[in-house]
């Protein structure tokens, strides 16, 4: 099963990356995040899955999901959270602001 | 003897201050005694009894950086003549510069650079050395950016300080090479262990790294184009700074370190030959000048050549005429370079084809210029110190025995011939200069200025020069025991015994001495017949020109260079970014067999979450083809509700939770942002446009995926985890073992998640905020 | 886990069921990307949080854990918040009110 | 004792917090960052002095036996860092009120400083991989919110980029502590050190090392990963260029010097043969780019780069020599960037434009911040006797022990194109006739401009003249990073 | 009313305390001993007994679960229909429900029953639209609904 | 015994989601659909949750309260979910299959449309 999340976040990761090498604001920002979705699945397919409980004790069982991923990952998810929302305000700010959505019309020069 | 280095730049930094003075008194008599002070403090050594020694300072010691001053016959010499011809520059620049100038700049520069080629002269620590010999490239910079407004200046300023300055990291390259060679930072140590030098790999690279800082700062060939330039600066820097000490330096250095590389082969080809052709092309381009400072500045290059070939020959009597040389060129080409500022101060010009007939109207200066132009060309007088240094060398360029090898041999088989080609066309400008100048049809009409004499005051400076040319001439002896011996000896790293005299019977330097006038004298007088030569040879194909076109291609391919990639576009960057990773480190992946394909320890496959795998794939490649852009934010849901499920499959509840919200929450920032904007386009890049997205994002996936399942079968370690779950309660005390990392264990993180959170909220609010508020101005 | 339960077909049962509502997933996915109007997408994507309600449901049996209804309640509330929410932006294009204008 | 690590972090973040609460009163708002930068001076002053007595700090978070917390590591390298850090903290608050709009002011300009101070100063100080991620964020979003500040059209476009590359290397960052985790069992720092030293198939270490070169570099703004860089840091205001350049970039070569000497040392035939190559591709590339434009705060900004490359090169030579030289060279550069932004500002204000081409002449209305660029130029070319000059000695010489003559070429060149491309503003700018249409009355802000700059200066040279204090501190910080037991016995033995 | 919830739960507390036992079953057995008691003593208590109205409301669920699974019964025989023969369309019924929660409680339940959708209340609270899945099939049955429900709904409200 | 009721309502429950979500693939225009979201996909998840509930309880004893919330939510909001799609879309402006043969709705908005326009002509 490893193997096969491995798969799927790696295809995550390059539809992120399709997404973030495209123009328009909202398909760069679609592609970072599901960026963050790969990365996170990532960490928790290397912690090894379906390793047993959910790591919260129950007397009795011994075996646990291995928790440090899994509190690594929550971690990321609410930075992860944050930077998304700052982006997306910031995309709109841009976009009310240059007019376009378009990234390829707001390269500028260094001249400026 | 530090406080005889480091006096005037503790003057220079009280100058700024005394040129508040300057409309009492010109500031140049407040500071004239501190070179005179230091001149008769070096005086002091000088006698046939001198011993080199040394006193040394700590700066840095652990890195054996230290300020330690070795006073040998070399550095004696050099010091005599910054102190010395320094005092004269100072006392010149008092009539020579206005009270209106900035003379505050003007002597601080001046006192920095005295003390920076003090310290090059006389520091035995090389980085001491080094960091002397930079400053006297910037000190020179800035004067002769002194008159900045003038375009020329700043030309100028920048072109010495490039060449200088690049000639000086390489020095340091040099040096540095040398310290790791000899692990000494000391030079008399390093001069110890020469054979260590010469025997290692690094010898010709050393070789090379030194050549390189000596030529550039002795401006020779073909590094000798910045020191005409450098005229620009005020006529009392050319005839100290450029012509009687700093472009010395180079030659200093090479004198220095002749104990090491004397006898070389490589050493001494590459000296005489870059030294010669210096010498040669110095002079021939001398002649074509019409400004009377840039005829100077070619003749300084030519005669800096000379000394540099000199050393390049290597035998005794070769280093003995080059310190001679030192000597005798310091003192009539400075008091060359005053007459020429006196002739431009009298008479407004120092175009020499507006120049003629002055020695009516400044018979002084024409007197002093005749001593110095005639001791220049080595006319053969016996009150002439030129000419005694001028015989020497072709004596020496006679002598070249010793050396091997075919180039070598044909080398020094041609060297006399150019050595009297140099002196002809040296012969040549002299007389040019000096006849062009004092002798000929008086041209009143195109003078700026009425010509009349200068102040005594003023002719104070070159008359004691041309008393030394003179005295010199007439009493080699005087300056050859306590002095040049001394000199020659720290150069040569043996005794050197040279008798100076007049008169050595009818041997072949008499001979040349004698081509050269009478050759000199023949092309003179025909010159204007000839002179068309210099629009073929160098024409259009200079090393000016191509210096100009380096400079100016720095900036413009920098700039094309720079543009092809910094075009702004993200996407362009992206890829730059993307490929670079997943080539190198798939390169370094597979050079260092790190992919492991053997599975191991993997959970069993199952149906259902190949489906939500599946749907979360197809969630995920849809988000690339929707066009309508509420679809491709519900797609992206998906993708994140897909994950909350694998994330309930996978026994993380609390992951599930949070994503869940965060997914939902997102969603409706999505919505809310993107209500607004357009809706997404329909594609129309190209094929390739879309292949290479294509190809670039497939191969960085397949990067990762080669990684991971790597990582995944290389797992060398058990993980840390079995510890929180034996801990969490009985420590942390709490039965959700997340949790308790959270709060416990990596609190830190949790803590910081909040900040960047509580930074998230701020940076939106006043994103949103500051431009209502400029929206509202 | 469930072998303290005898139930070979509870497990049994839970395996088809939770392909089965993979299936469905499968299914809603290809409404949400085909739509054709946003609100035939917002239809799929509230018909798949509850889904994903019973797919949690069912892992929870799977599991034998009382950790996930949390989660299940959570995909409720979330839903009905969300679909409340998109179902304002179809009609009027906005989500919060603006009070301002 | 061991809290005395986790206080550096602490300080900004309180400051950063309460000057949340007064972003209008900015009269309290620039006593409260003043007092607290005086504070986290003086304090890292004191914990560096301890540490440099007493050894190395550790604080286990929370109180947890490493690696199983979070271990926050005061060793000789980071300390002097956070100091360097607390004395740019006070330099930029008091550069801040005449450089900043009141507007930009308010809008929490010292909220996002300090948060982003906190940052760095974790990212600097702690042990722990993963935390090393957080921290980074920490940072980033404050450097979100300050680049912002501006808001104008031209912030806004170049922000997103900024944004968009931080966040991909983020989200690798992430991954790749994944995958580190998958392989190795562990994110702290120590204990990944140990674990690796003994690993034997490192195939797969060596990629996963090299996957996470990339994620610093990108921070770093190593060739080719540098492109965010040049435009996103013009565009804020010069004092959070300044600690941008300052700080940002340095984060991500430290954290290279970091991971590179403690943890991934195990194939340095591969891994550091790439950083030789990149080092020399950095320092050109990134010098090319200081000539390529007429900018000076662009000319500025690109100069970062080759620095990068230069503390880039140390760290390829892995010897004592390399080492040292590339923490002399950070400390040093960390200065005189903050320096070198801080008169750019003040030059803009001055000449009322960043365009050298219609400059010229200010030296005789300025004649202070016009010296000041030149020695600082110098500075940043590494002319001796100052600052960047003992880092160039020390480079070179690891360069030419281990007969790197490209590299050590490379060097040289940049050096001296270095010092071209800031020279030219000084000829350009301050030299030739006064340009007319100069701004008028600005020399009081000016010279409220130039005086902090003047003090990193001070301080720069001080460094240079006075490496004899300096450099003894730098080889214990060289040795500890080359010899890893005493970082690993404090973290994990303790 | 809430009086009688009131005591009703703290007697459910109380037999918690009793027995020591603080499971659901406790607090149910108690909650039901306490609805005996009110029972009981319903003469001494104000207003009617409340249980009554849960009574009602229970059978309201009843027959509202009832319609659920018939409507969804109906709509899977739909879906694995091979064709799909079918008029909807929207058509309006008068309530004379008026309160808010009444009608969207109406609506709600009309959602749940075989081949209705409630679409939109008219602003005046008279009509409810409603989608219907088969027209035809459906308008007969509209009067049943509408007796049905509204009369329960005013049971429990009124 | 009690495992082949929890299975039955497991397999009941899943059956209608399934069935549900296939009705939304099949039927025609976002109202049909809407009739099968709301119908069987709630009870659907409404059987597998109290299959799930009555699993816990006969396994551990566990009265999972959170379950029983779940259902009643799940129940309760459902519908309303699809009025407020249903009246979302049609305000909207999505059409009506062609297949439909009325919109009294539709009628409805236009008659008050119309009047509003004959007493206010000037606006
Ligand atoms: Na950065
Ligand atoms: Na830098």
């Amino acid at each position: 099963m490893e193997i096969l999340m491995a798969i799927l976040a790696s295809i995550l990761f390059a539809t992120a990356i399709y997404n973030l090498l495209q123009k328009q604001f909202l398909r760069i920002i679609i592609g970072t995040v599901l960026l963050s979705h790969a990365a996170h699945l990532f960490l928790l397919t290397m912690g090894k899955l379906k390793r047993g409980n959910p790591p919260v004790l129950v007397e009795g069982v011994t075996n646990y999901a291995d928790p440090l991923p899994q509190a690594l990952i929550l971690t990321s998810i609410v930075i992860s959270f944050g930077v998304t929302s700052f982006l997306l305000v910031l995309a709109y700010r841009t976009y009310t602001l240059n007019k376009s959505d378009n990234m390829d019309e707001l390269r500028g020069s260094s001249d400026e | 003897m530090i406080y005889a280095v480091f006096a005037p730049l503790l003057f220079a930094i009280v100058i700024p201050f005394l040129s508040r003075m300057k409309h009492k008194i010109h500031t140049g008599w407040l500071i004239l005694p501190v070179p005179l002070l230091v001149f008769i403090y070096f005086v002091s050594f000088v006698g046939s009894g001198f011993e080199s020694q040394v006193s040394s300072y700590s700066w840095i010691p652990s890195l054996d950086i230290s300020l330690s001053f070795h006073l040998d016959g070399l550095s004696l010499l050099f010091a005599l003549l910054i102190s010395g011809i320094g005092s004269l520059v100072v006392l010149y620049s008092i009539y020579y510069l206005d009270r209106e100038e900035r003379l505050g700049h003007f002597y601080t520069y001046l006192y920095i650079f005295m003390t920076a080629m003090l310290g090059v002269v006389l520091s035995d620590n090389v980085f001491a050395l080094y960091a002397f010999w930079e400053f006297t490239s910037l000190s020179s910079f800035l004067l002769i950016g002194y008159w900045h407004f003038k375009e020329r200046s700043r030309y100028g300023a920048i072109k010495s300080l490039l060449i200088t300055v690049s000639g000086g990291f390489s020095l340091l390259a040099g040096l540095i090479s040398l310290t790791v060679v000899t692990g000494t930072t000391s030079i008399r140590e390093m001069v110890g262990q020469a054979d260590v030098i010469l025997e290692s790999s690094f010898f010709p690279l050393i070789l090379i790294f030194l050549l390189l800082g000596a030529f550039t700062k002795s401006a020779q060939f073909p590094f000798h184009i910045w020191l005409p330039d450098a005229m620009e600066a005020p006529t009392p820097v050319s005839a100290y700074l450029h012509s009687a000490t700093m472009v010395k330096a180079g030659i200093y250095l090479m004198a220095r370190f002749s104990a090491i590389f004397g006898g070389e082969p490589s050493f001494f080809m590459l000296l005489s030959l870059f030294g010669i052709i210096t010498l040669v092309c110095g002079s021939y381009m001398a002649v074509r000048q019409t400004d009377l400072k840039a005829i100077l500045a070619y003749s300084t290059i030519s005669q800096l050549g000379m000394i540099m070939a000199m050393l390049g020959f290597g035998t005794d009597i070769a280093i003995f005429a080059a310190v001679f040389h030192i000597l005798n060129h310091a003192t009539f080409k400075g008091s060359l370079f005053m007459i020429a500022g006196i002739v431009d101060h009298e008479t407004g010009t120092r175009d020499i084809r507006k120049l003629g007939g002055l020695m009516t109207f400044m018979p002084m200066s024409a007197t002093l210029a005749l001593f110095g132009t005639f001791s220049m060309a080595g006319v053969p007088m016996p009150f002439l110190n030129g000419f005694y240094s001028k015989e020497m060398f072709f004596d020496a360029s006679l002598q070249l025995s010793g050396y091997a090898g075919t180039f070598v041999e044909v080398l020094a088989a041609v060297l006399p011939y150019l050595a009297v080609i140099g002196s002809i066309f040296t012969f040549v400008y002299s007389m040019y200069l000096f006849f062009g100048t004092f002798r000929g049809k008086y041209k009143e009409e195109q003078l700026p200025v009425k010509p009349h004499e200068a102040p005594f005051m003023m002719l104070l400076s070159p008359i004691i020069l041309v008393v030394g040319v003179i005295v010199i001439g007439l009493f080699p002896s005087l300056f050859n025991n306590g002095l040049l011996t001394h000199a020659a000896d720290a150069v040569f790293g043996a005794e050197v015994t040279k008798e100076i005299s007049f008169w050595h019977g009818f041997i072949p330097p008499l001979y040349m001495s004698l081509a050269v006038v009478a050759l000199g004298t023949v092309l003179y007088l025909t010159k204007t017949s000839w002179e068309k030569v210099y629009t073929i040879i160098p024409g259009n194909f200079s090393f000016n020109r191509i210096y100009d076109w380096g400079v100016n291609q720095l900036e413009a391919a920098s700039n094309r260079i720079t543009f092809t990639y910094m075009n702004g576009s993200l996407r362009l960057y992206m890829i730059l970014l993307l490929a670079s990773v997943t080539t190198i480190t798939g390169t370094v992946l597979f050079i260092s067999d790190g992919i492991n394909f053997e599975v191991s320890d993997v959970a069993p496959v199952t149906v259902h979450e190949v489906l939500i795998a599946i749907v979360m794939a197809i969630a995920a490649v849809a988000t690339i083809f929707v066009t309508n852009r509420i679809a491709a934010i519900l797609v992206v849901g998906v993708v994140g509700y897909g994950l909350a499920i694998l994330f309930v499959l996978y026994s993380a509840p609390d992951l599930a939770l949070t994503q869940l919200i965060v997914e939902t929450v997102t969603v409706a920032l999505f919505l809310l942002c993107f209500y607004h904007l357009p809706n997404l386009t329909k594609r129309t890049e190209s094929i390739a446009h879309r292949g290479m997205n294509a190809l670039i994002s497939v191969g960085f996936g397949a990067l990762m995926l080669v990684i991971s399942i790597s990582a995944y079968n290389s797992q060398f370690f058990s993980t840390i985890s079995d510890y929180f779950t034996e801990n969490a309660y009985k420590l942390g005390g709490g039965d959700n073992i997340v949790n308790v990392i959270l709060v416990d264990f990596r609190g830190m993180d949790t803590l910081f998640e909040v900040s960047v959170l509580f930074g998230a909220g701020l940076a939106i609010y006043s994103l949103i905020r500051l431009r209502k508020n400029k929206g509202a101005k | 886990m469930l072998e303290d339960f005898g139930g070979e077909l509870l497990e049994w049962t839970v395996i088809v069921c939770l392909v089965a509502v993979a299936f469905s997933v499968v299914i809603l996915l290809i409404r949400i990307i085909i739509g054709p109007t946003n609100a035939d997408r917002a239809v799929a994507l509230d018909t798949m949080g509850i889904n994903l309600m019973a797919f949690a449901g069912l892992t929870a049996i799977h599991l034998v854990t009382t950790k996930l209804n949390d989660v299940i309640l959570l995909i409720g509330i979330l839903l009905f918040i969300g679909t409340i929410a998109i179902a304002k932006f179809i009609e009027k294009g906005v989500i919060i009110d603006r009070n301002n204008h | 004792m061991s809290n005395l690590a986790v206080l550096p972090i602490v300080i900004p973040l309180i400051a950063s917090v309460i000057s949340a609460f007064i972003p209008k009163k900015l009269g309290l708002s620039r006593f409260i960052a003043k007092l607290f930068a005086i504070i986290f001076l003086v304090y890292a002053g004191y914990l560096a002095w301890v540490v440099f007595t007493d050894g190395i700090i550790v604080m286990q978070a929370s109180g947890w036996a490493a690696p199983f917390g979070i271990s926050i590591v005061a060793d000789y390298l980071s300390v002097t860092l956070v100091l360097i850090t607390s004395i740019l903290t006070t330099a930029a608050v008091f550069y801040a009120p005449s450089s900043l709009s009141q507007l930009q002011e308010s809008y929490y300009f010292y909220t996002f400083m300090f948060l982003m101070i906190s940052g760095v100063v974790g990212a600097f100080l702690t042990g722990d991989l993963f935390n090393l991620f957080v921290f980074f964020e920490v940072l980033l979003m404050a450097s979100y919110g300050l680049i912002v500040l501006g808001g104008g059209k031209v912030q806004l476009r170049e922000s997103l980029k900024y944004v968009l590359f931080n966040v991909f290397s983020s989200m690798l960052f992430v991954t790749t502590i994944g995958f580190i985790y998958a392989s190795v069992g562990t994110v702290n720092m120590a204990h990944l050190a140990e674990r690796i030293q003994e690993a034997e198939q490192a195939g797969i270490l060596t990629g996963l090392a090299v996957l996470l070169f990339f994620v610093f570099a990108i921070k770093a703004a190593i060739f080719p990963l540098y492109y965010w860089l040049p435009n996103s840091y013009i565009v804020p205001n010069p004092v959070v260029s300044a600690l941008f350049g300052a700080l940002l970039t340095k984060v991500g070569i430290y954290s290279i010097l970091r991971v590179f000497t403690l943890i991934f040392n195990h194939d340095i035939g591969i891994t550091h043969e790439i950083f030789t190559w990149l080092a020399i591709f950095t320092m050109l590339f990134g010098v090319i780019g200081a000539l390529s434009t007429q900018n000076v705060k662009l000319i500025v900004t690109y100069n970062i780069i080759p620095a990068i490359g230069f503390i880039l090169m140390g760290i390829s030579l892995y010897s004592s020599a390399g080492i040292e030289g590339s923490v002399y060279y950070l400390v040093h550069d960390m200065i005189i960037k903050a320096a070198l932004f801080f008169l750019v500002g003040a030059l803009v204000v001055a000449a009322g434009t960043d365009d050298l081409r219609k400059m010229g002449g200010l030296i005789t209305r300025y004649p202070v911040l016009g010296w000041l660029f030149f020695i600082g130029s110098l500075v940043l070319a590494g002319v001796p006797p100052f600052s960047g000059f003992i880092g160039k000695i020390l480079l070179l010489r690891g360069s030419l022990e281990q007969e790197e003559i490209l590299l050590t070429v490379a060097a040289l060149i940049t050096s001296l194109l270095i010092l071209y491309s800031m020279i030219r503003i000084f000829v350009r700018g301050f030299w030739g006739d006064t340009v007319e249409g100069l701004p008028e009355g600005q020399n009081k802000k000016v010279r409220h401009l130039t005086i902090p700059a003047a003090v990193l200066l001070a301080i720069s040279i001080f460094i240079g003249i006075g490496a004899e204090f300096i450099y003894p501190h730098v080889e214990t910080i060289a040795n500890m990073l080359l010899d890893r037991a005493e970082y690993i016995n404090a973290v994990l033995r303790e | 009313m809430a009086i009688q919830i009131i005591f009703n739960l703290l007697i459910a507390v109380l037999w918690m305390f009793m027995t020591e036992s603080y499971t659901f079953v406790t607090f149910l057995i108690g909650y039901i001993i306490g609805i005996a008691l009110l029972f009981l003593l319903r003469r001494f208590i104000p207003d009617a007994f409340y249980f009554k109205r849960v009574l009602l409301m229970i059978k309201l669920i009843l027959l509202f679960l009832k319609e659920l699974i018939g409507s969804t019964w109906q709509i899977a025989k739909l879906v694995y229909k091979p064709k799909l023969n079918v008029e909807p369309g929207i058509f309006a019924l008068p309530t004379e429900l008026r309160t808010n929660w009444e009608i969207t409680l109406l609506a709600n339940l009309i959602s749940l029953t075989p081949g209705t959708l409630s679409v939109s209340i008219s602003d005046d609270h008279t009509t409810i639209y409603i989608h219907a899945m088969d027209m035809p099939d459906i308008e007969k049955e509209i009067e049943g609904i509408k007796e049905t429900f509204e009369k329960a709904i005013m049971e429990v409200t009124r | 015994m009690i495992e082949i009721i929890i299975s039955l309502f497991l397999l009941v429950g899943t059956f209608f989601i399934f069935s549900g979500s296939l009705g939304i693939l099949r039927f025609p225009d976002v109202y049909t659909r809407l009739h099968a979201a709301t119908k069987a996909s709630t009870l659907g998840v409404a059987s597998v949750l109290l299959a799930a509930f009555l699993f816990l309880y006969v396994d551990h004893e566990i009265i999972s309260g959170k379950l029983l919330i779940g259902i009643w939510f799940i129940m309760l909001t459902a519908p309303i979910s699809g009025h407020m799609i249903s009246r979302a879309a049609h305000n909207a402006g999505v059409k009506l299959h062609e297949s439909s043969i009325r919109d009294e709705l539709r009628e409805a908005n236009e008659r008050t449309d119309a009047e509003r326009q004959s007493e206010q002509p000037d606006s």
